[in-house]
């Protein structure tokens, strides 16, 4: 961005504003970031000091053998892989569906498109919670229990992702589309060639937040799969709680482990994603 | 074969649903027929879910459910998060949003820290929040003191759960919504501000004149999305309150009022009842809310 | 491109026929009702493994108590299991939540496992599926029955044969039940006696409070202390049919009245935002509380010794405290007759006084046998270890109660339970008079 | 209104954009402020209307000092490139916009927003939406909002540059004719020279951040400064060769041009006006290599050994390619230009 010296820098007021406007955000950071930083710290402490009341909120010593704990309790190198190669195939599946319809909903004329898009936005409003079942049952019935299928294929159509895609389509002008066919592209081409690049900044928004959903996905997973070495990371994390209470430092210290890597993802992409979110959607 | 301009050729229709296809089938078997399962389901007095066997055709479940006064303190709670929670987080999304596009150094950086949130471990942010509205040692009561108001129950005191649900969840939405926001804010054309400048507005009309009509679309996105989303709550409950719902019941939403209805109780029917009273009540506020912001945005 | 579109969508259509085909009929009434009888008079069991199998067990024990199940397998595999070509896969379903979740799914979809931890009202659940197996001729065989099966505790055979009394759906597991966790230091520091009455504890906890300004007990588990207490009272709360008596008399009202009397002079607290009292306990904001006894572990005393003791009465001949825990039970939903007495071993195996004693001894359950607890290892090991519940929970085993399981067209007894907790969270923290909590807690039902 | 700026430097960042300025610009004139794009001058534009604090200089009007004064403290109006009338405001919204910003009462706003409607002639249009607008209406609003609120300074950032040939016509004389009618003090920043030359009273050519020349457009057109000055006005433009000075003679591709006085030997760059190519009348010798017709003139290409001279002559001229023209130059559109510097040498042609 230019960085322009504009007039009203130089005023007085302007600098007592930045100060305020500097405090503010300072002060929001702090509650922003105090979930994650309360996780890092637990995450080292003895148990007794995980529970105390009131918080203690350093350690008065570090154990790092608490990750070595929380690590062994169950497989989770094999988590880790499954939590990858699902989140990750799933990405790229939702990402190639969602393409596919955004692109028929936003530039192609067809019987039954209104109606159809219509039905597909109201599924958004179906609570998944009073899904679970029935399509547990059947993926049971496919005969997909345990297996990355069962993990995968029935979330790699998200009528959200959709809707963003297509209202990101829609920007995108006509003449583009005439300059194409002239040119000889054929529709598949054009969507691939200019659609697709063109809209890269939401197609990887998407990405990442379907990635980061799929990352913490737990009640699914959980539902159909009963092998270990199928199962995912969020899985894990339910290894510390019993009904009379739970290990939080060491719950911590699995749950830093499960989200550092989405963190380190985000930082990477994060250009991507500020300039992908806000791009869609703009247009109703 | 040209399917873009013209008129609706059965070719063209042919090419459209081979491409919508594969969003078709899974949105088909894993929403609409799972839907369409629930709404037979609420339609039978009593119900075996293992045996799809029903018994007593008619609306009984659906009186059931809106007798219920679990439901009743259900659709309160939710109706506070939808038009009193979701709006305030928007409202504080683009405070933060106007700000940090206000400053220049640090801006990536707070960037960062505001979406830190959506990554957290939703397992950790419940725990933490559990002890910030904790009333002896809670962080929220310590600064309520400095201000000397009396420290709140907040998780204890049924007429305060809902309160510290809101805040919860204004806090889970604030990521989303500031990143969407600031994007918005930084692709207003930065003449309109030079010329409201040059024509005298101060700052709080630039906002209200300039930014805020200009964001309206965004804003409108971001209140249809949020909407349904606060409709859904489930995870903030179950994570600030466990299982239990909120002392006396006081934090149930109507998801959770469905979950609890369905896997606790085994009571499908009557969950299913419950599920489509949402479903409807969601589609009917979202398509009025479409019509109503048609007439309000001003798309560019 | 075009190809890889040909190959996808060829995929999805070859699914969607599967799916199709696979869809269940939906069974006529008729068949329904035929399957009861038929379910009622198992006439002979099978005894023999003809080809080795394997069998699934479902349960929600994580992390420590996780590995105990997983040690039993192993242990299971290695001697009965290999004698007779058994071997069950123990899974981790979650929480108990979780688990019973997964288990509706998987009921419902017909690939339920043989052997699961549950419940007894999951159990009346699931009856509804006609998926439970009934155990008593397997348990009374004469080559495989449970030979010393009266040893275990009258309660736990009573719960989990409750439907009529006789037939038994499930056999008891991990067991515990509730008492008195205490600051020990602290009463000795002060000459404090654990109250053996109520009226004694609310004596005690006011003269903390005066004392300390903290109150003096918390209760975790106000579902419990309902239950409990309507007994204690000499009221009657449900019965395995699904008849609720709780409202018929004013054992509830006295209950829900008791606390309230405590609670609002801040001589009792419940756990409320702390979850779990063990927190507050460990660091001296609360100096008794009723809990589980599974729930030790997880008090960790900050510079103090505590003890524990079994609850509070009401009168002496009408002591009660609750059994807590869940069983395991067998499913046959598609599953040959091998495959469910495989499942009949291991759950015999798991019910074995050698079991139990590894059971019980690495974990914060309790014996299930009274031969455990009089053995010598076990005096043993109560010797060695400082969770006193060990002791003090099986003293209560005399006056052992369980809160009936059931399931009706209109409610289960999950749904009693959670009305009441609310009834009397209505009455402690809205301030509603107990009477009126008790009839709208009732009345919902209804 | 007379502005002033007093070594006016704008940098950004390390990127310096303008260089110690000096102009005046007189009370009640119309002021074209010219050049290439990158050169400055909407940065000077935006310093004078205060959006851009200038990083050293003062700026003044009249004798007040206002370097760091708000813009709406200024008294200015400032007309966008894209106009940027709000999107979402009626026309009488926009132009009532700054005028609510001065809390001058309802009533009276509106009717001073009508009066200006109608110097603007817009009146019919008041409750329209920009985006139901064409370019020149749009233009007018824009102006109308600028001066709506009794502005001592116009200023206009290429107003021009988003309408069509014909428009374009059409609206520079109207944005001459109202400041005529008003009188105000106005700046207007373009790139088209011909623009600059037909309506304003002054011209400020600027190139990389420096001023090159300030003078009327007559007078820049005539007496350029510079060769940069010489190249950038003119259509077609001048001719640039390169040429020496021998003995008071200039001479150009081995060619004797004319004579030229008062300067020493050298060699310089020398600029034709093509209009000072006089066709017919003369002993110099040259064959036509292009002809091409713009408008009512031919332009002719001359091959003059090696060198191209154009030239310009009426449509009826009647020549052929590869034909022999003699020609001759007349006096005064001869400019020599040092060869390193590219600063005028004065001398007498003769």
């Amino acid at each position: 961005m230019e960085v322009v010296e504009d007039i009203k820098d130089k005023s007085p007021r302007h600098r007592g504003a930045k100060i305020i406007i500097y405090a503010v955000l300072v002060f929001g950071s702090f509650w922003m970031l105090l979930p994650f930083v309360w996780m890092i710290l637990t995450s080292l402490k003895s148990l007794q000091e995980a529970i105390s009341v009131p918080p203690v909120w350093f350690p008065s010593k570090p154990l790092w053998s608490n990750y070595q704990k929380a690590l062994s309790v169950a497989p989770f190198g094999r988590y880790f892989l499954n939590t990858v190669i699902v989140s990750s195939v799933n990405t790229v599946l939702t990402i190639i569906v969602t393409i596919l319809a955004a692109f028929s909903f936003a530039r192609l004329k067809f019987v039954g498109k209104n109606l159809l898009f219509t039905l597909i936005l109201a599924s958004m409003m179906v609570p998944g919670e009073m899904l679970i079942i029935q399509n547990y049952v059947t993926v049971a019935k496919l005969g997909w229990i345990d297996s990355y299928a069962a993990l995968i294929v029935p979330w790699i159509a998200s009528p959200f992702y959709i809707f963003l895609l297509r209202q990101y389509f829609m920007q995108i002008p006509d003449q583009l589309y005439y300059a194409a066919r002239v040119d000889g592209c054929r529709d598949f081409k054009y969507l691939w060639k200019v659609m697709v690049p063109n809209a890269k900044n939401t197609i990887v928004t998407i990405g990442i937040l379907n990635f980061v959903a799929s990352w913490n996905a737990f009640l699914w997973p959980l539902l159909v799969t009963n092998k270990e070495r199928m199962r995912v990371l969020t899985i894990g994390l339910t290894e510390f709680t019993n009904e009379a209470g739970s290990d939080v430092h060491l719950q911590m210290a699995a749950a830093t482990f499960i989200i550092l890597p989405m963190i380190i993802v985000y930082i990477i992409l994060r250009p991507y994603i500020i300039e992908g979110v806000s791009r869609s959607g703009i247009k109703g | 074969m040209s399917i873009i301009e013209g008129r609706n050729t059965a070719r063209g229709t042919v090419a459209a649903w081979v491409y919508l296809l594969p969003a078709l089938i899974i949105i088909s078997v894993f929403v609409f027929y799972p839907l369409i399962m629930a709404f037979r389901m609420s339609m039978y007095e009593s119900y075996n879910f293992y045996k799809n066997v029903g018994t007593g055709f008619g609306f009984a479940s659906f009186k059931r459910v809106l007798c219920d006064s679990d439901f009743h303190i259900a659709v309160k709670n939710t109706l506070f998060l939808s038009f009193v929670a979701m709006p305030v987080s928007i409202i504080i999304s683009l405070v933060i949003a106007l700000l940090i596009s206000s400053i220049k150094k640090f801006q990536a950086l707070f960037q960062t820290f505001f979406f830190l949130p959506y990554v957290t471990s939703v397992i950790a942010v419940g725990i933490v929040f559990r002890w910030l509205f904790h009333s002896n040692y809670g962080l929220i009561n310590y600064f309520l003191g400095l201000f000397h108001i009396h420290p709140v129950a907040w998780l204890n005191n049924p007429k305060t759960t809902i309160y510290a649900l809101a805040i919860y969840y204004i806090w889970g939405n604030l990521a989303f919504n500031t990143i969407i926001l600031l994007v918005g804010v930084q692709n207003i054309p930065k003449m309109y501000y030079n010329a409201a400048r040059v024509d005298g507005a101060k700052w709080g009309k630039i906002i209200f004149r300039i930014t805020l009509p200009q964001l309206s679309p965004t804003i409108i996105f971001l209140t249809i999305v949020g909407f349904i989303a606060s409709f859904k709550v489930y995870n903030e409950v179950y994570a600030l309150f466990g299982d239990l719902g909120g002392a006396a019941n006081s934090a149930y939403t109507i998801v959770f009022y469905i979950y609890r209805t369905f896997y606790g109780a085994g009571r499908m029917h009557i969950a299913a009842a419950a599920a489509v009273i949402l479903f409807v009540a969601i589609l009917c506020i979202t398509i009025i809310q479409m019509l109503v912001s048609k007439k309000f945005v001003h798309y560019k | 491109m075009k190809k890889m579109m040909l190959i996808i969508l060829s995929l999805f259509l070859l699914g969607s026929t599967v799916f199709a085909s696979g869809q269940q009929e939906e069974p006529k009434k008729e068949d329904a009702k035929s399957k009861e009888p038929a379910k009622a008079e198992v006439v002979s069991i099978n005894k023999e493994i003809s080809s080795p199998v394997t069998v699934e067990f479902w349960h929600g024990m994580s992390a420590k108590l996780g590995e105990t199940v997983e040690l039993l397998a192993d242990e299971f595999n290695q001697t009965i299991g290999a004698e007779k070509g058994i071997t069950v896969v123990p899974v981790f379903q979650g929480g108990y939540t979780d688990l019973k979740q997964k288990l509706t799914a998987s009921i419902k979809a017909g690939t339920a496992p043989v052997i699961s931890q549950g419940y007894s009202n999951y159990i009346a659940e699931f009856m509804q599926a006609d998926v439970v197996v009934a155990l008593n001729d397997y348990i009374y065989d004469s080559e495989v029955g449970i030979k010393d099966f009266e040893d275990i505790f009258p309660g736990y055979r009573a719960e989990n044969c409750q439907i009529d009394g006789k037939t038994f759906y499930s056999l008891p597991f991990n067991k515990s039940t509730e008492v008195i966790f205490y600051n020990k230091t602290f009463f000795e520091e002060n000459g404090y006696e654990v109250p053996k009455t109520w009226d004694e504890m609310s004596a005690l906890c006011k003269t903390i409070y005066e004392k300390t300004g903290k109150p003096g007990m918390g209760y975790d588990s106000l579902d419990n202390y309902m239950i409990t207490m309507i007994q204690q009272f000499g009221g009657k709360y449900t019965d395995a049919q699904g008849n609720i008596y709780y409202s018929q008399n004013d054992a509830a009202v006295k209950a829900i009245n008791l606390f309230k009397e405590n609670f609002d002079k801040g001589y009792w607290r419940i756990a409320g935002e702390d979850k779990y009292l063990s927190g507050p306990f460990g660091n001296a904001d609360v100096y008794m509380y009723i809990g589980s006894t599974a729930g030790a572990s997880y008090v960790k005393p900050n510079g103090f010794e505590w003890d524990s003791a079994p609850i509070p009465y009401v009168s002496a001949d009408k002591k009660a405290a609750i059994q807590q825990g869940t069983n395991v039970f067998l499913m046959n939903q598609n599953k040959s007759d091998e495959e469910v007495y495989a499942g009949y071993e291991f759950i015999k195996y798991l019910v074995s006084k050698d079991a139990n004693f590894i059971w019980s001894t690495n974990t914060g359950y309790l014996p299930i046998r009274k031969s455990v607890v009089e053995s010598p290892e076990y005096k043993k090991f109560l010797a060695t270890t400082t969770d006193t519940t060990k002791i003090s929970g099986p003293a209560q085993g005399d006056y052992y109660f369980y809160e009936p399981g059931f399931f009706t067209p209109n409610y289960s007894s999950y749904d009693v339970r959670v009305s009441l907790r609310a009834a009397v969270e209505d009455a402690l923290l809205n301030g509603t008079d107990a009477k009126t909590a008790v009839d709208t807690a009732y009345g919902k039902l209804k | 209104m007379e502005i002033r700026l007093e070594n006016i430097q704008k940098k950004f960042s390390s990127v310096v954009a303008v260089h110690d300025m000096n102009i005046r610009i007189k009370d009640g004139s119309l002021t074209g402020l010219l050049g290439p794009s990158g050169c400055g001058k909407s940065t000077t534009l935006f310093m004078i209307a205060g959006l851009y604090a200038p990083t050293a200089g003062n700026i003044f009007f009249g004798d007040e000092a206002v370097t760091l004064l708000p813009p709406e403290k200024r008294g200015i109006g400032l007309v966008f490139q894209n106009y940027a009338l709000y999107p979402h405001m009626t026309v009488l919204k926009n132009i009532l916009f700054p005028l609510e910003n001065m809390k001058i009462p309802k009533k009276e706003a509106l009717k001073m927003a009508e009066e200006m409607a109608d110097i603007v002639q817009i009146r019919d249009l008041l409750d329209r939406k920009p985006s139901q607008l064409s370019g020149g209406q749009q233009q007018r609003v824009a102006i109308a909002r600028a001066l709506v609120k009794k502005a001592r300074v116009l200023l206009l950032d290429e107003p021009l540059s988003n309408l069509d040939a014909r428009l374009r016509l059409e609206t520079r004389e109207e944005i001459r004719r109202i400041q005529k009618e008003t009188g105000i003090t106005t700046i207007y920043v373009t790139h088209d020279q011909e623009e600059a030359m037909s309506i304003t009273d002054d011209i400020v050519l600027m190139d990389k951040g420096w001023i090159q020349q300030q003078d009327s457009p007559q007078q820049m057109y005539l007496n350029p400064g510079n060769q940069f000055t010489a190249e950038f006005l003119g259509n077609p433009p001048v001719n640039i060769i390169d040429g020496k000075i021998t003995d008071s003679v200039l001479v150009v591709c081995g060619e004797k041009l004319c004579g030229f006085d008062g300067v020493e030997d050298q060699p310089v760059v020398v600029g034709i006006r093509p209009e000072a190519v006089l066709i017919g009348n003369g002993d110099i010798k040259a064959s036509v290599r292009l002809i091409e017709i713009v408008g009512k003139d031919k332009i002719i290409s001359l091959d003059l050994k090696g060198c191209l001279i154009r030239a310009i002559v009426s449509l009826d001229y009647d020549c052929n390619v590869e034909e022999l023209l003699s020609f001759s130059v007349k006096h005064s559109g001869v400019f020599l230009f040092d060869k390193t510097t590219g600063a005028r040498i004065k001398g007498f042609a003769s």
